[in-house]
């Protein structure tokens, strides 16, 4: 294959084009034990989401091979053929195309955009091929279809928002006004609906002083920012994420305008080493689930442990969230063929024995333990809390952590998120559990 | 004497200073062939200019066959019934000398028509037609790179013609031709013009050729027409010859 | 036609439908890439006239957004892609109008303007456009009948390649009428054209707005392949892309567009399974050597070589 | 109301400063080399990089606050004054006498390449280094807290830049010469004039306003893939609108856009994204060659 | 001083120079004389390196100026007026002036001392030195792109036609400054193209006649 590919002349490509797929004779339907599990995985590999779609590749590298020295899943070796979904959706949806109909996987690993994840799923229905969507936010997904041969591993955009919501009220339920700023794209969009009609159910009446959308890919918010300290809202509310939400800590941090307002910022787990003690403490974080390497309930099990300790030493960083989801993803897939197999008497399981045996799957991964409901919609609990600065760490680390159940922010099976959230009450507040301070 | 074809009256144009024409008053009549002469830069290219609507005069007017024309676009003024060739002739050099003509003809004919070949039928039989006037027709399939100066003079006029016009205006039809090939280009030219009835200006340094071939003569000289009449009593007239010395004489060549 | 593009042109289609065969996950890159020759197609219209437009991603857009948009009342492909091209006929006019006034860089960055504002439109309406995430279309059905995804993706290929040979063949026949053959003539001098009684500008909005319906109706087909679309699309640097392959392929004739959407998807591909960090830097450097070594693109390569052959013969 | 005008006139200034420090490089290869430099945005990109990387060096030092400025310069000079001669004459020396639309391509080619260098030199984790924000402090207006980065440095920059180049082009003889070329490339030859050479400097000067763009825009900005990108589009709008190779002329529509931006973000948020294409459109409606531009004279 | 030996010039493909022989001696006044298109510029142009030459030789003081690329000749000491003025538009008149022989890297002294010899013959460009080359009538404009070749051109001046365009006034005026200048500078050799010979009668030794690309000895 490689050496095919280094050719460049159209003759080349065009004769590589002809023999390939012949070098891969494989049946639709592989009853037998592979020799190897074959691994689309689809990822940002240029691009600003490229912060995310790099750690997440390193950690798939990192755990196929502890998984590989552990004799694989059920025996057999997994091999990882990344792409990048970076250019678009034509160029995606081709690539996995070949990565099924030419190099023969038997799994994808699908995307971190959102875009992406919705134009795989149906792909993936009708080329038949297991897929787990390991990153994207969407709710859209498994709320507008259904798919037989699409699982996700994590939760979604709503109770992402919802939980920092509720941890604000339960936090500062004293707060009247509110601004947010959010990159101007699909996400940034979504998931202010989903903060607007939740606020709106559980605090009618507060006042929006701003809606701030600057361009996604923005690289100065000063101007927002002096709006933003002329307006002096209780809350600023930003989803933003990577070198925007980086750039818009540094920028604020700078103008004191973490002094006027409390921040709730869903997604500055994955910013906190790069920002380091720029961020004041009290400021409210969130991970996209119950992510974080020192996991209060977690931090201490050797498996989280040695991963940390692995990735550290590999990547010399701390694994943030995108690392977490590609472990869960990878953690469920295991479990999902382990169950399997042994389900069809220790034989190979069919794609659709095997995705079949995915709904409903309970699996352990880094931070403990998730579910995979019936319609394919991962459930994980949401870990939110607010910045401390210690002296063990050079940035700041996460306090009064609260671990907020699925059943609390997750709409059920057959329901809207964005209806859903319409319908939370001041009750829902009371419903959240206790605080858990940080602990060296 | 009947209506003159193109009228010109007090025409003035400057460029930086230079006046390049200073209150020309230029009558045409139909069926004239007139000659311009004056010194380089004495502003007959760009009487050539305005007439054609290259360039807006400042102040003046010019009636063609009645209608005021001046400021018009070129293209009206195309569409109108003026013509002009150029002192470098305007070939499509990736094109052959049969498609610079066709394009011509189909520029005053079935340009809009998208998928019907340049070169159909009515078309390559119009520009062959006007080939062979012109003496074209064995260079019909060179490219417009391939053809010596006079040739391509010859083209440049025979594309000019494609355009039907009742009034030629050419810029210096012979120059950058060698002598000796002069004077055939010239009784072509005239003879294709003849043939057609088309009334005609040319610009020109060549006293022989003037001489020759012009009706009228119009001395330009400092944006002002100095003199206007016959060749032969033009021609003796002093004061042109004072003023118009810039004009190669022939006698150079001793 | 040139007779000289028969032998190749038939050459090439049966290549495309054997691979194809051979390969299935080709018809789909093969499709995007026939698409995208479409669009190329209006882009070397452009080059003739000597102008750059680095903004025709917008028209692949347009078309694009209006198979999904109009997708729930409409589904079928033989009325979405007529109205696709529509759709770009008629924004090209209106863009064209504005547009055509202007020459060489100005042109080139006007075109770019547009078609940033409406990739901004498209992030923005997001009630409309779902932003991002992008509208999924619906597998519509072809004269008709509901096809399974296989049958459907050939019936979608090899109806693109019918349109791709028809409309190469339509625009080779522009070229060489006396509107094809003005587009020369504002690359070099335009004033020629005035002096024939021809308007310029007006040359020029023709062929922008064949480019345009090109555009649009490569657009349309991209949206029928992918069956989800999205912003980026319209992004500028899929409009340099379009350049790129126009360059890559070869002004020179019809088949350039097709024969350079082809190589440049199938160098796209192999280069991101080669070296996934790195794909973008192998096509700069196909670009750049292409440039620099054979600036007529592919097809002057292949008419070198075929020239050759005959000068040996 | 008057405030808010006046905040946004102040964010709409330093904004303003960001734009022209972009532009004027590319309005600058422009007006000489005739070459719209797709490359400017990855220039901008590396420029932005360097500095940042040098920038944590000089952090770790121990003359810290006193570095934090020079190291901008420094890393400008160093990107442009590798790789400005560098691409002029491996690359674009080869194509001054090819078509525009094939030496935009050559740029574009090498955008795309300088995309991934950048990638595979500096990885994909935002670096981000403001030492030379905190050196210069914070400055209250109101009761709004700016920083003086923001506020005075990069203005005066710009500035310092716009009448720099000003002065360099008109009054020095290397200056002369560049414009000398840009008039007429064959009289200034006939002048005694290496225009090849004109085209190097020219070409590494701009590359080094570019980088400069990219480290004076580095301490208050995160460096991320693509950060590029963005650029390019924005400096080429500055440049149409301004009138080619008109650097006056990027320094207003530089303010238009900045104002303009300010004033969208505070009244109108929505138009914030299109607002340099609108001033672009409205500019060449009226003025067909720029704020700036002269109309080439059309040959007969 | 200078010879021209066959030299041939295509443009675009079109042979423009035939065969070109022609010789300037030290102190010599040459005309070449020959209709618009003859190929005068174009001889001036190949002297100066502005086209390349597809056969033939030019040699000045016996060095091929083939090794010499074009932007150096003015540092032989020659000085070139182009057909169209050329001036830099932006520059004033004193710096048009001064840019070729600064751009020699001339010391300031020498600088000054040619200024001052170039005010010297043509005193009324001095009136206007400080104004904006853009701004210059046409004749103003001829008398700077004269003033700026004798800048350079201590040994040999090529003057394109330099009286075209111009009113017989100025020409007169024009043909005085020439005449002023063969006495201050009797060393100095110039070529002048013109269309019409009789202008230059007086103040040429020898001429050429240009036609066609092809160029014979003549006398005016």
């Amino acid at each position: 294959m490689a050496k095919l590919t280094r050719r460049t002349t159209l003759q080349a490509a065009v004769a590589s084009t002809l023999a390939l797929p012949a070098l891969l004779p494989r049946q639709a339907i592989g009853q037998q034990k592979p020799s190897e599990i074959r691994l689309g995985i689809s990822t940002f590999l240029s691009g600003p989401a490229s912060v995310f779609g790099v750690p997440g590749r390193n950690a798939a590298d990192l755990l196929i091979e502890q998984f590989n020295r552990a004799g694989g899943i059920g025996g057999v070796p997994i091999r990882s053929i990344v792409i990048d979904e970076a250019p678009g959706v034509d160029f995606l949806l081709g690539e996995c195309r070949r990565l099924v109909q030419n190099e023969g996987v038997d799994v994808m690993l699908a995307s971190i955009s959102s875009g992406s994840c919705l134009a795989v799923a149906p792909l993936a229905e009708q080329l038949r091929m297991p897929t787990i969507l390991w990153d994207c936010g969407t709710q859209r997904i498994f709320e507008e279809a259904s798919y037989r041969y699409c699982v996700r591993t994590q939760a979604n955009a709503v109770p992402e928002i919802v939980a920092p919501l509720l941890y604000l009220m339960k936090i500062r339920p004293d707060f009247r006004t509110l601004a947010v700023l959010n990159q101007d794209y699909a996400w940034g969009r979504d998931s202010w609906a989903i903060w607007k009609a939740a606020m709106d159910a559980v605090k009618p009446g507060v006042r929006v002083v701003a809606e701030l959308f600057p361009r996604f890919g923005a690289t100065d918010f000063s101007t927002e920012i002096t709006r933003l300290l002329a307006l002096r809202p209780d809350v600023i509310f930003s989803t933003s994420w990577g070198g925007e939400l980086d750039t818009f800590i540094r920028q604020a941090a700078e103008r004191r305008l973490f002094e006027r307002s409390t921040f709730v910022l869903p997604l500055v787990e994955s910013s906190l080493e790069r920002v380091g003690k720029t961020l004041p403490e009290g400021v409210i974080v969130g991970g996209r689930g119950d992510h974080w390497f020192l996991h209060p309930t977690a931090k201490d099990t050797r498996i989280l442990k040695d991963f940390t300790a692995a990735y550290r030493q590999r990547f010399n960083l701390y694994p943030i969230y995108p690392t977490f989801h590609m472990a869960q993803a990878l953690y469920g897939l295991k479990a999902g063929y382990e169950k399997a197999i042994s389900a069809n008497g220790g034989s190979w399981p069919s794609r659709e024995q095997l995705m079949d045996t995915m709904r409903g799957l309970e699996f352990a991964h880094l931070t403990g333990t998730m579910k995979i409901r019936e319609d394919g919609q991962g459930l994980e609990p949401m870990l939110i809390g607010m910045t401390k600065h210690v002296n063990e760490y050079p940035f700041p680390v996460i306090d009064r952590m609260v671990l907020f159940p699925p059943e609390l922010t997750m709409n059920p099976i057959g329901t809207k998120g964005l209806d859903w959230v319409r319908l939370l009450t001041p009750a829902s507040v009371q419903r959240a559990p206790a605080e858990i301070p940080y602990r060296a | 004497m009947t209506a003159p074809l193109l009228s010109a009256r007090g025409l003035k144009i400057a460029f930086g200073g230079v006046k390049a024409a200073d209150g020309i008053d230029l009558d045409i009549a139909p069926g004239e062939f007139v000659a311009i002469i004056g010194p380089n830069g004495a502003g007959k290219t760009t009487f050539i200019n305005m007439t054609t609507g290259y360039l807006r005069p400042h102040s003046g007017h010019i009636h063609f066959d009645g209608a005021e024309i001046t400021g018009r676009p070129p293209r009206s003024i195309v569409r109108r019934g003026i013509a002009r060739s150029f002192q470098i002739p305007q070939l499509f050099t990736e094109h052959t000398v049969i498609e610079n003509v066709a394009l011509k003809v189909a520029a005053h004919g079935r340009f809009w028509r998208p998928f019907r070949p340049l070169l159909d039928a009515g078309t390559a039989a119009a520009a062959m037609r006007l080939l062979e006037q012109f003496g074209l027709a064995g260079v019909a399939t060179a490219r417009a790179t391939e053809l010596n100066e006079g040739t391509r003079k010859l083209t440049d006029i025979a594309m000019a013609m494609a355009l039907r016009p009742r009034l030629l205006l050419m810029d210096e039809p012979t120059s950058g031709v060698a002598s000796a090939e002069k004077f055939g280009i010239m009784d072509t030219l005239v003879a294709a013009l003849r043939a057609e009835r088309v009334t005609a200006v040319f610009v020109e340094h060549d006293m022989e050729v003037v001489e020759r071939y012009a009706d009228r003569v119009a001395v330009w000289s400092q944006g002002k027409i100095l003199a206007s009449g016959p060749p032969a009593a033009v021609l003796s007239d002093p004061a042109v010859l004072r003023e118009v010395i810039g004009v190669e004489t022939g006698h150079a060549h001793a | 036609m040139d007779r000289r593009l028969t032998l190749p042109t038939l050459a090439a289609a049966t290549t495309v439908v054997a691979l194809a065969i051979a390969a299935p996950w080709l018809k789909f890159v093969f499709t995007v890439a026939l698409a995208k020759g479409l669009a190329v197609l209006g882009i070397l219209l452009l080059l003739r006239a000597g102008q750059v437009s680095f903004g025709h991603a917008l028209y692949i857009a347009v078309g694009a957004y209006t198979v999904a948009f109009l997708r729930p009342a409409i589904g079928e492909v033989l009325l979405l892609l007529p109205l696709a091209a529509t759709a770009g006929t008629i924004v090209g006019f209106a863009v064209g109008l504005f547009v055509a006034r202007y020459r060489d860089i100005f042109f080139g960055m006007l075109n770019l303007a547009f078609s940033m504002v409406f990739y901004s439109l498209l992030e923005k309406l997001y009630a409309y456009t779902k932003g991002t995430d992008g509208i999924r279309v619906p597998r519509p059905t072809i004269g008709g009948v509901t096809l399974d995804p296989v049958a459907y993706e050939w019936a979608v290929l090899v109806g693109t390649l019918a349109l791709a040979l028809t409309l190469g063949w339509l625009v080779s026949r522009f070229l060489a009428s006396p509107l094809g053959q003005a587009l020369p003539a504002i690359k070099t001098r335009e004033t020629r054209l005035e002096f024939a009684g021809i308007s310029a500008k007006r040359v020029l909005l023709v062929a922008y707005v064949a480019s345009a319906a090109l555009a649009g109706l490569g657009g349309g087909i991209i949206a029928c392949t992918t069956l989800h679309v999205t912003p980026l699309l319209s992004y500028w640097t899929h409009s340099g892309e379009l350049v790129f392959i126009a360059i890559l392929g070869g002004a020179g004739s019809v088949l350039g567009p097709f024969l350079g959407a082809a190589v440049y998807e199938l160098v796209r591909v192999y280069a991101a399974a080669a070296f996934p960090d790195a794909w973008q830097m192998i096509l700069g450097a196909v670009l750049l050597v292409i440039i620099l070594f054979a600036a007529r693109g592919l097809w002057g390569m292949y008419e070198d070589l075929v020239l050759r052959k005959d000068r040996r013969a | 109301m008057t405030l808010l005008l006046f905040l946004a006139i102040l964010d709409g200034l330093a904004y303003a400063a960001q734009v022209f420090m972009v532009a004027v490089g590319l309005t600058l290869i422009f007006g000489v080399l005739r070459i719209l430099n797709v490359a400017h945005g990855s220039f901008f990109a590396i420029g932005g990089y360097v500095a940042a990387t040098l920038g944590t060096w000089a952090a770790a030092t121990a003359a810290a606050p006193v570095l934090a400025l020079p190291v901008l310069l420094l890393a400008a000079v160093m990107v442009g004054g590798v790789l400005g001669p560098a691409i002029e004459r491996l690359v674009l020396a080869r194509i001054y006498t090819k078509e525009h639309v094939l030496q935009l391509l050559v740029t574009f080619a090498l955008f795309m390449i300088l995309e991934d260098v950048q990638k595979l030199v500096w990885g994909v984790q935002p670096i981000f280094q403001d030492g030379p924000v905190r050196a210069l402090g914070q400055v209250e207006v109101g009761d709004i807290i700016y920083t003086a980065y923001q506020l005075y440095l990069l203005p005066g920059v710009a500035l310092a830049t716009l009448f720099g180049l000003m002065w360099f082009l008109r009054r020095t003889l290397t200056g002369r010469v560049i414009v000398a070329v840009t008039e007429d490339r064959e009289a200034a030859t006939a002048m005694g004039i290496d225009a090849n050479r004109v085209y190097l400097l020219t070409f590494t000067v701009g590359t080094v306003l570019a980088a400069l763009g990219g480290a004076l825009a580095s301490p208050t900005t995160s460096l991320v893939p693509g950060v590029g990108v963005n650029m390019i589009v924005l400096s080429f709008a500055v440049v149409a609108t301004a009138g080619l190779g008109q650097i006056e002329g990027a320094m207003l529509t530089a303010l238009l856009i900045g104002l303009g931006r300010s004033v969208a973000v505070y009244f109108a948020p929505e138009f914030e994204v299109v607002i340099p294409y609108i001033i672009m459109v409205a500019v060449l409606l009226i003025r067909p060659h720029g704020l700036f531009g002269r109309p080439e004279l059309r040959r007969v | 001083m200078l010879t021209l030996e066959g030299v041939d010039v295509a443009i675009a493909g079109t042979r423009v120079l035939r065969g070109v022989d022609l010789r300037i001696d030290h102190s010599g006044r040459v005309a070449l004389v020959g209709r618009n298109g003859a190929g005068k510029t174009t001889t001036l142009r190949a002297i100066m390196g502005l086209v390349p030459l597809a056969g033939g030789r030019i040699a000045f003081e016996g060095q091929d100026l083939g090794a010499v690329p074009a932007h150096r000749r003015t540092g032989l000491a020659i000085g070139y007026a182009p057909e169209e003025r050329r001036l830099f538009s932006s520059f004033t008149v004193e710096e048009n002036l001064r840019l070729p022989a600064e751009v020699l890297g001339l010391p300031a002294a020498e600088v000054a001392r040619r200024l001052d010899k170039t005010y010297a013959v043509l005193p009324e460009i001095a009136e206007f030195k400080d104004r904006k080359a853009g701004g210059l009538s046409g004749g103003q404009g001829k008398m700077v792109a004269l003033g700026r070749a004798l800048m350079t051109g201590t040994k040999l001046v090529l003057l394109d036609e330099p009286f075209q365009g111009l009113a017989p006034a100025l020409a007169r005026r024009y043909a005085e400054t020439l005449m002023r200048l063969r006495e201050a500078e009797p060393e100095l050799a110039i070529l002048i193209t013109e269309s019409n010979p009789d202008l230059l009668k007086p103040m040429v030794d020898s001429a050429y006649l240009i036609e066609r690309g092809e160029v014979h000895p003549t006398t005016l």
